[in-house]
C-alpha cells in the first residue's frame, strides 16, 4: 500500500521542481547567450542577439519553401536509416549467432566503426551521384555499424535459458527469431537505432552541405557563406529539436516492459 | 593434439576474417582490371598499396597522424574530466539529474558539428577547435554512462559503507567510484570515438590539420590512390584507438 | 470567331507544351561551384528569360561547396559538365587519365579581393609586412594570388590558410589573421558599413589578370556523344553572358534575389568586380604559368605535352 | 505397443567434455527408465551431472554415447512428448501470464482464441488465475515458476521434464510449491522426471529416487519411496519420511564431500579472486 502510494504521489512532486529547473536552466542558457551577444567579447555578427535569432527562426517556420528542403532531409534521412537499419540487423544477427563469423568479422566493424563517414564523400558521390542517392549513401554507412554492433552484441547477451525454452519447444528457426531474438533483444536494438539515428541524420547533413541544392544541411551551409547567422543558428535549433523529439520517441519505444531484478 | 586441436579453433576467425578480406581486395582488383568497375572511381588496390610509400614520405602522413591522434587524445582527456564531474553531478543532485537526463541522451543524437562556424569563431582555425568539437560532440556517452555506473552501484555495497560509518568523501572514493569504474570506461571509450570522427570530420569539413585535411587535399587534386591510402591511415589511427584501449581497459579490470 | 481563337490559342499552348516536352530530352545535369558568385551564376540568371530552353536544352543545377565536389561528379559521369573548377584541379585530373575535357573558361582573372579590418592600420599590400594574409587552402586560386603578391610587390607577409569567406571575415574580425580575402558580393555589406577596408584586388597581380583560374569541364564520353547537346549549351551561355551585361534591370533584380542581396550591391557586384572579359568563356589563358604552378602544388608531377593540352582543350561551340 | 511398459527408457548414457584440464567425464553408463503415470527423482550433490543428463534427455546437447527413447522412438533433438521445465529464471518478460503460457501453442500453430482459452487453464491449474495479463517483472519467483510450469504443461507432454525448478526460491515456498505439484500430478496423472539436489523435496514428491555419485555421475542407488497418495507437504512430519530423508543423506553426504573437496582444491589452483 505505501508502494503505490508513493508512486502516484511522487511525481506530482518531483514534477514541478524539475520543471522549473528545466526552465531556469533554459532562462540561463539563453541570458548567458545574450549576455555574450550584447558583450561583443566574440564578434557580434556570429553570436546574434536572440531577437534576431526569433526573427529568423519565425521567418523560416512561415517559409513554405523551408519545409520542402526539412522534407527532402527526412526523407533522405528515413531510407538511409531503413536500408542502413535492416543491413545493420541482419549482419548483427548473423555476427551474433555465429561465433566463427563474429570473431572474423565483428573486429572489421570495429575498426571501421568510428571512422568518420564524411572521408568517404568523394567516393559516395562517385558512386552515387550527385542526387540523394549519395546523401543516402552516407546516412547508410554511418547507422550501419552501431546497429549492427549492438545488434551483435545484444544477441549475445540474450538470456540462454530462454533459447533452450524456445528449441524445448521445437521453435523453429523464423520462430525462434521473431518470437525470442528479436524481443529479447528490444533494448539494445532500439539503443543501436537511436545511435544509429543520431549519425545517420550528421551523415546526411554534412554530405547536404558539401554538395546539393536541396535539403536542410544545403541551408545550413547556404547561410553559413553568406554570413547569414541568425538564420544558421535557426536552422540548427529547428533540426537540433526534431533530433531531440525523435530520439525521445525512439527511447519510449524502448523503454517498455520493466525489467526482473536478479 | 588437442592443443592442436585449440590452437586451429583460435586461429581460425582471424584467418577466415583476414582471407575474406584478401579476397575481396583482390576481386576489387579483378573487377577493376575488367572494366566493370569505373578505375577513376576506385583506384586499383595495387595502385593504392604503391601509393603509401609515396604519401608517407611526401605528405608528412607520420606528423598529421600524431595531430590528428593528439587532438583526439586531448579531447580524450577533458571528456574524462570534464563528463565524469559532470556525471557525478548530475547524480549527486538528483533534480538535476532528473530535469537534464534526457536532455543530455538527446543531445548524443543531435548533429553538434554543424554547429563547427560558431568553434571557428571563438577558437579561431586552430588545433583547439577540434579538441573543443571533439570535446563537447563526444560529452553526452561519458556523463551518461558515469551516471548509470554510479546509479548501478549495489545496494548492499553502499550499506556495506555506511555500515563502517564512511564519510561521504571516503562513500565515494572507496565504494562508489570503485563500482561504477567499468561503466565509466564505457563511457570514456565510446566518447574517444566519438572525439576521433568529429575530429577527423572537421578537419576533412574545413580542409585544415591532420588526417582529414590529407583526405580532402588528395582527393582536391584527384590523387585517388593517395586519397585512399590516407583513408586507410584514419582507419589505423581508429584501430590504434580502438587496442590501446582495450589495452587499459583489461589493465584496469583485470578480474573479469 | 471568339470560340475559334480560342481553340487556336488552346493548340498554340498545346504545341508549345510539347516542344517543351521535346526540348526536355536533351537534358543536361550541371555541377556549379561557388554558389552567389555573379561569374557562376550564369546558368541560373540565363534560365530565368528561358536562354537555355530557347536552344532546346533543360539543365539542372546542383549546387557544390566548390572545388573536388564540382569536378568528381563530373570524372564519375553523373554529370555532363562541370562549371567553375579549378583549372589546377582539372589538369591533375586529366594528367591521371581521368574522362575530363575543358570546353571552355569559367573565369579569367578574378574577382577576389583582399581587406583588412577598419580599424587596423593597415591600408594597401605595402603595409603587410610581417602580417598575416588570407587565403582559402592550399593549392587554390586565391593562393596563387597572394603568393602573386608577395612576389611581385616584394612583401614580407605570411601567407595563411583561412578557408571559405565566411570563417575568413570571423577570422579578420576576431584579429586571428590580419589580412582577409573575399569574393564579391561577399564582404562588400561590411564594407558599406566602414566595418572592413579594401586594400587590394586579385587583379592587382598582373599574373592573375592574365589567367584562366576556373573552367567549365565535360565528362568526355558525354562530350563526345553528345557534342552537339554541349556545344548548344555553351552558345546558350555565351548568350547569356550577354545578357547579364545588357542594358536590362530583370537580371540585377534576379541576382539580387538570387544571393539575397540590396539592388544597388548586385549592381555594384557587376560593375565594379567584374568585367565581361572576365566571364567569356572562349579562351584558357596563362596556361604556361598554371602548369608551373600546378607541378609546384603537386597537382602534376610534369607539365602537359602541347598533344595532351589539344586534347584536353576542346573549346564548344563558337568562340567570337 | 504395451500399456504397462515404460514410456522413458534411458540406456547406458556417457558423456564427456573437452576442458582445458582434458577430457571430463561428466556422467558414466547412467541408465534408468520411467513408467507412465510415474513421479522420478533424480538426486546428487552439485557436480553430479544432473544438468547435463537432463540436456541430453531432452534432446538439447548431443555428442553422447548411448540411448535415450521416449515410447520406443529414439530421441534426436527436443521431442515434442518431453516438455522441460528449467531451473533458471526462463519466462519471457515481455509477453504476459497468458502470453507466456500460450507460447507452446502458438509455435505449434494453434488458432488465437483457442489457445487462449487452453492456456487460461493451465494458469488456473498452477493457481494464477487472476494474474493473465500481468509481466513476469509483476510477479514474484514462485509465481514466475510457476508460470514457467505452466507454459510446459500447456504443450501437454507425455512426459514432464524439470531441473530443479524451485532450486532459487526459499523453503516454505518450495514446500507450498510442492503441493502444487502434487495436486497436478494428481489431476494429471503427469509422467514426471524431476532433478534436484534436494532431499526433503525429492521424498515429498516422488515415487522412486535415483541417488547419484559425485563426478563421474553414475546411478549410486535407487530407492522406492512407500509414502501414501494422494500426499501433501505435512508428510514431512511422518516418521516413515525422516527415514527416508535419513537414509538418502547417509548415501548423499560421501558424494557431497568429495564434490566440496574437488571445489576448494580448483579454487585454490586458480587463485580465484573473490
Amino acid at each position: 500500500m505505501a508502494e503505490t502510494g508513493r508512486l502516484t504521489r511522487a511525481p506530482a512532486l518531483v514534477a514541478n521542481p524539475v520543471m522549473l529547473l528545466r526552465v531556469g536552466l533554459i532562462a540561463a542558457v539563453l541570458a548567458l547567450w545574450q549576455t555574450v551577444s550584447v558583450s561583443g567579447l566574440l564578434f557580434r555578427d556570429v553570436v546574434p542577439s536572440l531577437g534576431a535569432i526569433a526573427g529568423a527562426l519565425a521567418r523560416l517556420l512561415v517559409d513554405p519553401g523551408f519545409f520542402g528542403h526539412l522534407g527532402t532531409s527526412a526523407l533522405e534521412i528515413a531510407v538511409a536509416l531503413v536500408i542502413g537499419g535492416l543491413s545493420g540487423l541482419i549482419v548483427g544477427l548473423a555476427l551474433g549467432a555465429n561465433r566463427l563469423l563474429g570473431k572474423a568479422f565483428e573486429p572489421y566493424l570495429y575498426y571501421l566503426g568510428p571512422t568518420p563517414k564524411i572521408i568517404f564523400f568523394p567516393i559516395m558521390i562517385m558512386w552515387f551521384g550527385v542526387g540523394p542517392g549519395s546523401k543516402v549513401a552516407m546516412g547508410v554507412i554511418s547507422c550501419f555499424f552501431p546497429i549492427a554492433l549492438s545488434t551483435a552484441a545484444g544477441m549475445r547477451q540474450i538470456d540462454r535459458v530462454l533459447i533452450r525454452v524456445g528449441r524445448s519447444f521445437r521453435a523453429a528457426t523464423w520462430q525462434m527469431v521473431s518470437k525470442i531474438y528479436l524481443p529479447a533483444m528490444r533494448e539494445p536494438i532500439v539503443n543501436g537505432v537511436r545511435l544509429g539515428f543520431g549519425v545517420a541524420v550528421i551523415g546526411t547533413l554534412l554530405a547536404e552541405t558539401k554538395l546539393s541544392n536541396r535539403g536542410v544541411g544545403f541551408l545550413v551551409i547556404n547561410s553559413y557563406s553568406t554570413f547569414d547567422m541568425p538564420r544558421m543558428y535557426a536552422l540548427l535549433i529547428i533540426v537540433f529539436m526534431i533530433a531531440i523529439g525523435v530520439n525521445a520517441l525512439v527511447g519510449r519505444l524502448g523503454a517498455g516492459r520493466p525489467h526482473i531484478k536478479s | 593434439m588437442n592443443g592442436a586441436r585449440r590452437l586451429a579453433a583460435k586461429l581460425a576467425p582471424p584467418v577466415l576474417g583476414l582471407t575474406t578480406l584478401v579476397l575481396a581486395i583482390i576481386l576489387i582488383q579483378i573487377l577493376i582490371e575488367a572494366g566493370r568497375i569505373n578505375r577513376f572511381v576506385v583506384p586499383l588496390p595495387t595502385q593504392i598499396a604503391a601509393s603509401f610509400g609515396r604519401v608517407i614520405a611526401e605528405e608528412n602522413v607520420l606528423g598529421r597522424f600524431l595531430l590528428t591522434a593528439g587532438e583526439a587524445l586531448a579531447a580524450g582527456v577533458l571528456l574524462t574530466v570534464v563528463g565524469i564531474g559532470l556525471g557525478v553531478l548530475l547524480y549527486r543532485f538528483r533534480l538535476l539529474r532528473l530535469a537534464c537526463e534526457t536532455w543530455v541522451a538527446a543531445l548524443a543524437s543531435a548533429p553538434l558539428v554543424l554547429m563547427y562556424p560558431l568553434f571557428l569563431v571563438i577558437f579561431g582555425r586552430s588545433a583547439l577547435t577540434m579538441v573543443m568539437i571533439g570535446f563537447v560532440a563526444a560529452l553526452p556517452p561519458v556523463i551518461l554512462k558515469t551516471i548509470e555506473g554510479l546509479a548501478g552501484t549495489r545496494r548492499v555495497l553502499i550499506d556495506v559503507g555506511r555500515s563502517f560509518k564512511l564519510t561521504q568523501a571516503q562513500q565515494f572514493w572507496k565504494i562508489l567510484f570503485p563500482a561504477a569504474l567499468p561503466s565509466m570506461f564505457v563511457g570514456i571509450r565510446l566518447g574517444l570515438i566519438f572525439a576521433l570522427i568529429n575530429v577527423v570530420g572537421v578537419e576533412f569539413l574545413i580542409n585544415f590539420g591532420g588526417l582529414g585535411q590529407l583526405i580532402n587535399e588528395l582527393a582536391e587534386r584527384y590523387d585517388l590512390p593517395g586519397t585512399y591510402a590516407a583513408i586507410c591511415f584514419v582507419v589505423l589511427v581508429s584501430v590504434c584507438f580502438f587496442a590501446v584501449t582495450g589495452w587499459i581497459e583489461r589493465w584496469l579490470r583485470p578480474a573479469d | 470567331m471568339g470560340r475559334l481563337r480560342a481553340l487556336a490559342g488552346m493548340a498554340a499552348v498545346a504545341v508549345f507544351l510539347s516542344t517543351g516536352a521535346a526540348a526536355a530530352a536533351d537534358a543536361l545535369k550541371v555541377t556549379i561551384g561557388q554558389r552567389g558568385n555573379w561569374d557562376s551564376a550564369v546558368v541560373h540568371l540565363g534560365s530565368k528569360p528561358g536562354i537555355f530552353r530557347k536552344h532546346g536544352l533543360d539543365v539542372e543545377s546542383i549546387y557544390t561547396s566548390g572545388r573536388g565536389e564540382t569536378l568528381q561528379p563530373v570524372i564519375a559521369g553523373s554529370v555532363d559538365l562541370g562549371i567553375a573548377v579549378g583549372t589546377l584541379g582539372a589538369i591533375a585530373a586529366y594528367s591521371r587519365g581521368a574522362p575530363v575535357r575543358i570546353v571552355g573558361a569559367q573565369a579569367t582573372g578574378a574577382a577576389d579581393y583582399w581587406y583588412a579590418k577598419a580599424t587596423s592600420p593597415i591600408r594597401s599590400l605595402k603595409d603587410t609586412d610581417g602580417k598575416t594574409i588570407a587565403f582559402s587552402t592550399n593549392g587554390s586560386s586565391t593562393h596563387s594570388v597572394v603568393l602573386a603578391f608577395i612576389k611581385e610587390f616584394g612583401l614580407a607577409a605570411k601567407p595563411t590558410a583561412t578557408g571559405n569567406p565566411s570563417s575568413t571575415l570571423t577570422a579578420v574580425m576576431t584579429d586571428q589573421v590580419d589580412v582577409g580575402w573575399a569574393s564579391p558580393p561577399f564582404g562588400l555589406k561590411e564594407m558599406s558599413e566602414g566595418k572592413i577596408r579594401l586594400i587590394a584586388r586579385a587583379t592587382d597581380a598582373s599574373l592573375v589578370r592574365g589567367r584562366t583560374i576556373r573552367v567549365i569541364v565535360a565528362h568526355a564520353p558525354a562530350l563526345a556523344q553528345r557534342a552537339d547537346t554541349i556545344s548548344r549549351f555553351m552558345q546558350a551561355y555565351r548568350e547569356s553572358i550577354d545578357y547579364m551585361y545588357g542594358d536590362g534591370p530583370q537580371v540585377i533584380k534576379d541576382y539580387a534575389e538570387f544571393v539575397g542581396v540590396p539592388e544597388p550591391l548586385a549592381r555594384r557586384v557587376r560593375d565594379e568586380f567584374f568585367p565581361k572579359s572576365l566571364l567569356w568563356p572562349d579562351e584558357i589563358k596563362g596556361l604556361d604559368s598554371l602548369m608551373e604552378e600546378a607541378v609546384a602544388f603537386k597537382f602534376v608531377n610534369a607539365p602537359l605535352t602541347e598533344q595532351q593540352t589539344k586534347e584536353f582543350i576542346q573549346i564548344s561551340g563558337t568562340p567570337r | 505397443m504395451k500399456p504397462a511398459g515404460p514410456i522413458l527408457v534411458v540406456e547406458d548414457i556417457v558423456k564427456r567434455f573437452d576442458t582445458p584440464d582434458g577430457a571430463l567425464t561428466a556422467i558414466d553408463r547412467v541408465s534408468f527408465d520411467v513408467a507412465p503415470g510415474e513421479f522420478l527423482a533424480v538426486i546428487g550433490p552439485s557436480g553430479c551431472g544432473k544438468s547435463t543428463l537432463f540436456n541430453v534427455i531432452g534432446g538439447l546437447i548431443d555428442g553422447y554415447q548411448g540411448r535415450v527413447s521416449v515410447a520406443g522412438e529414439t530421441v534426436r533433438g527436443p521431442h515434442a512428448a518431453l516438455g522441460m521445465v528449467f531451473q533458471e529464471e526462463s519466462t519471457f518478460p515481455w509477453r504476459t501470464v497468458i502470453e507466456n503460457v500460450a507460447f507452446p501453442l502458438e509455435i505449434a500453430g494453434v488458432a488465437k482464441a483457442e489457445r487462449i482459452e487452453r492456456a487460461r487453464h493451465f494458469v488456473a491449474l498452477v493457481g494464477l488465475a487472476g494474474f493473465e495479463r500481468r509481466y513476469p517483472a509483476e510477479l514474484s519467483g514462485g509465481m514466475r515458476q510457476r508460470v514457467s510450469m505452466a507454459r510446459t504443461l500447456a504443450s501437454e507432454p507425455k512426459i514432464l521434464l524439470m531441473d530443479e525448478p524451485f532450486a532459487a526460491l526459499d523453503e516454505q515456498t518450495r514446500l507450498l510449491l510442492g503441493d502444487k505439484v502434487l495436486q497436478i500430478q494428481q489431476e494429471l496423472k503427469q509422467t514426471t522426471l524431476l532433478i534436484t539436489h534436494n532431499i526433503t523435496e525429492a521424498v515429498q514428491l516422488s515415487d522412486r529416487i535415483l541417488v547419484m555419485t559425485y563426478r563421474p555421475g553414475r546411478v549410486k542407488r535407487v530407492v522406492s519411496i512407500d509414502l501414501p497418495r494422494p500426499r501433501t507437504s505435512e508428510i514431512v512430519s511422518s516418521d516413515a519420511f525422516g527415514h527416508y530423508v535419513a537414509q538418502i543423506w547417509s548415501d548423499l553426504r560421501e558424494e557431497a564431500t568429495r564434490g566440496m573437496q574437488d571445489a576448494e582444491a580448483h579454487s585454490r589452483r586458480e587463485r580465484a579472486t573473490p
